[in-house]
């Protein structure tokens, strides 16, 4: 490292949050995807809608949630419509710019399992499911997925497809008439990591600040592919990490609160 | 047509060995009294249906009350796995558990179409998606249309449907508030429907007039249960206690003391206790 | 993101020649003002898609403005037939009129299915009645689970939708209260939305959690047209004009009649004329 | 007529409320209709549920709506939801026991038209179309009808079927796979029918007051049956007149008055 006053988790965070704009609409993933889209909001992107699959619309909680249906989403929202509302009007009618997804196990084609480890029959571990995921993979324009990196999280293979990203690679998508993006972005705790136009296999584009190549690939399951001229990702500024920092401490003491 | 009952004769007279059914709510305004009641009076051989399954559901499948799990995303929301259900998926503990799985979106229509009387529902998903391959109730048909391919559903028509609401008026019309989540849809598409209220309040004159409101005629039983939500929450009323969630988490890890808290705060609770369990979770108002 | 403007521009922005349309309000909040200054700019060879094609539509077919109806409900609701609308497909006067007829639920589920992102809606429904031999767009698919023959018609996806709503905030999120029709599923459904609307308040934060907001993403234009729904009514602003609705059964009866009316009412008007009709309309409040 | 003083149409629409009970909750066509299921709310069934295709349930009008969507229907209803919802989950789902219905043409077996008078392509007379009736008369538990009687009303071979009731009679809904019971109820200014158990042709089983079988028949394009027994119809009593003529008296002051 090179001594920066962060962390990897920060960074990814930020990471996150500074590839989302004022015009987007999300559909928001609890966990990091929901930490990244309001950094997004209380920095650069005041104007950018946050909606949860509990059905608040144009939410801007003071404190993260710690569920996806927490009253404080509510509470701040424009507007709460009712659950088959939100997945047929907003994520079905292809309203949603980016579902922004965490993963338990990804493969190389953004291909995401979050239902077991093992076989689905005889899980080793049986994991929540897929939840929202399937179809906000599916139906939002484009799909953002931020985890951080770990052998056990970045697999060759998945044990099971809960949510299809490119497939194979290649057109796989639009072979099974997924007419949507897909999984355009990879925001790990080490990394920036962009499908190949072609191949649409992940590859990295930018590294965080004072990580190297190997860390990436010791972190990794699959050979990692690297852009022909990788950057490095601009560090968090002050601002940036205040912010991100206060809300961290809003929110851990709201949920330890009775 | 609604009738006011004590909550334990609301659960007898309407849910029995066998049934299907759904405790629903979305984060918000789980019906935990009622699935408490459920396990006082010993269940067996239930089909539980909901898209989030949490914490009720945890404490049942851990009582051995499920035969059959219908669901759509099993966790603790926020905070992690349901250790309960593992034990029983993975290590058929107390016993052996049947799961159809779906994706929100699967379940959310099929309840939708439930409440409109349909047999299934139809809708763009399941694209890619490997459940498709493990559950026999997600089926395609082609659009006379267009021919794109859909997804299609069976309509889910529980036998009974429990929901926590804010208010009951005097007649037994039903108003829920804030994340009003699938509960509409769960009573509508449900053979019986009960409701656990805050509070029963004189009339709904006074309200917007497009809010989600029950009509009196769609709902079985109605018992009044202040703080029946805990530990979820009722918008206007009490905040989610987030920390009995993460609780839960270390409670579930182990089937003793799992056993010994339903023990403390099932077995040997009484309906009334959740008022007190939400006291300090009150909304300033 | 929705942009305020005059409505003479909204109007020419967002509405061609030969596009399909939808000036939708299910009685209540029927977006007169912008159907007058759609008629005011001559627009020919329109598909305009309505539930209920009322005086507005009579009024534009009257014009000549339409090449094809799309509807369910095609009359003077609760006095009588439209009969410029009887003129056009009895004696193709000004112009033959094409017309595709549905049931109210046909429509209501198309524009949910418009708004849903789908080709097509499934419903239970046309079990017996003519319609389904005389309109090729409503076809039949059986329920992969049941067996039972189900009713699908194609999603309906105007080029445009107008409605008329009480409010707009200053960002351009708009309010629909009262009887809330199919109006947002047409805004949903259709590829441009314009609103018009009784006034604009600073935000929604006061509001109920759970009302009908169309969130500015959501709509193209604004305009800002008191009393712009006038004969029909808005919610919470003033009433229905029944009077008007009885006395357009006379005008619309006589040929030249209606061209004098027309020429009086809409082409020597303009927008601001609406709120001085609605005066004595005005909701005590 | 014996001398009452009151008028067939008072009787029509007083006869065609005593049908209704507390318990009904009834989706409620516009003009005759509308004034029965209101007459039934004010007199004997307080708690009735009168529900208008515009979305509002439970509703109590003091005068009657010009239109199904009165403002009238919103302001005193319990709720009022969206078009699409009043569709799907209150008349598909089952949950409407009475469809009341008006008709521009009408055969024996209750079959309706209110689309065309002529070929459909080239009509004599475009009426108004379905609207919501071809479903209420299938969807609903059962169907009321009301209308007053006269040749062009009552036909022996409708022109087109707008919403089907018993089709050619005997099974025909069974047989289309048509689980409701269809019309189980005609109410006219002259008498009250009720389908044949089996053949399903509406046979007179009640004569409104100072009515004649001939009056019947004279007003009626088919051969009519008359039950074995045919009652007379009750006259109103003066509590029934009263709230009616009072409705009336205040509804058309209120569609007049600018």
């Amino acid at each position: 490292m090179t001594g920066a006053d962060f962390t990897p988790n920060e960074m990814m965070t930020i990471a996150a949050s500074r590839a989302l704009g004022n015009d987007d609409v999300c559909f928001v993933g609890i966990g990091a995807p929901s930490a990244a889209c309001n950094i997004a909001r209380l920095t650069h992107a005041p104007d950018i809608t946050l909606i949860y699959e509990s059905g608040t619309i144009g939410t801007a909680p003071d404190v993260l949630p710690l569920s996806i249906g927490d009253g404080e989403l509510c509470d701040t929202a424009l507007t709460t419509v009712p659950v088959p509302e939100m997945f047929r009007y907003w994520l079905q009618g292809g309203r949603i710019t980016i579902g922004f997804l965490g993963a338990a196990q990804i493969d190389r084609f953004g291909n995401i399992n979050t239902t077991v480890v093992g076989e689905y029959e005889h899980p080793r571990v049986r994991l929540p499911g897929g939840g929202g995921a399937p179809e906000i993979a599916s139906s939002s324009q484009e799909v953002y997925v931020t985890l951080a990196q770990s052998r056990r999280a970045m697999v060759e293979k998945i044990d099971f497809f809960t949510s299809f990203g490119h497939g194979e690679g290649g057109d796989h998508r639009q072979r099974l008439g997924i007419d949507t993006r897909g999984p355009t972005l990879l925001i790990t705790d080490l990394a920036i990591w962009r499908p190949d136009p072609q191949t649409k296999e992940f590859t990295v584009v930018s590294l965080h600040p004072g990580v190297r190549r190997e860390m990436v690939q010791e972190t990794c399951g699959w050979t990692v592919r690297f852009a022909e001229r990788v950057e490095e990702t601009p560090p968090p500024t002050e601002q940036e990490l205040s912010i991100l920092r206060d809300l961290k401490a809003r929110t851990e003491a709201a949920h330890k609160g009775r | 047509m609604a009738r006011f009952l004590p909550l334990s004769q609301a659960v007898s007279e309407n849910l029995h060995d066998g049934d299907s059914v759904a405790f629903e709510g979305f984060t918000h305004l789980i019906p935990t009294a009622a699935a408490h009641e459920a396990i006082r009076q010993g269940f067996r051989d239930l089909t539980l249906i909901r898209m989030t399954p949490d914490v009720v559901y945890d404490q049942m499948i851990g009582m051995g009350m499920a035969r059959k799990l219908v669901f759509s995303y099993a966790g603790n929301p926020g905070v992690g796995l349901l250790r309960r259900l593992r034990d029983a998926v993975e290590n058929g503990f107390p016993n052996a558990l049947e799961i159809e799985e779906h994706s929100h979106a699967a379940m959310a229509n099929a309840y939708e179409a439930g409440a409109a009387g349909m047999p299934c529902a139809v809708f763009r998903g399941y694209r890619g998606a490997e459940l498709a391959r493990v559950n026999p109730n997600i089926r395609f048909i082609e659009c006379p249309f267009t021919g794109e391919e859909l997804a299609a559903v069976p309509a889910l028509r529980p036998d009974v449907a429990f929901i926590h609401a804010q208010k009951a008026d005097r007649r037994g019309n039903v108003l829920v508030e804030g994340i009003v989540g699938i509960q509409k849809e769960a009573v509508l598409a449900a053979r019986r429907a009960v409701a656990t209220v805050e509070e029963v309040v004189e009339d709904f004159d006074d309200q917007h007039p497009n809010l989600t409101i029950l009509p009196h005629w769609t709902i079985t039983a109605i018992s009044v249960v202040p703080g029946g939500a805990h530990p979820s929450y009722a918008h206007g009323y009490y905040a989610r206690d987030n920390a009995a969630y993460l609780e839960w988490d270390k409670v579930a890890a182990d089937r003793d003391v799992f056993r010994d808290w339903m023990d403390r705060n099932v077995f040997q609770a009484r309906v009334e206790d959740f008022e007190q369990r939400v006291e300090k979770l009150r909304v300033a108002g």
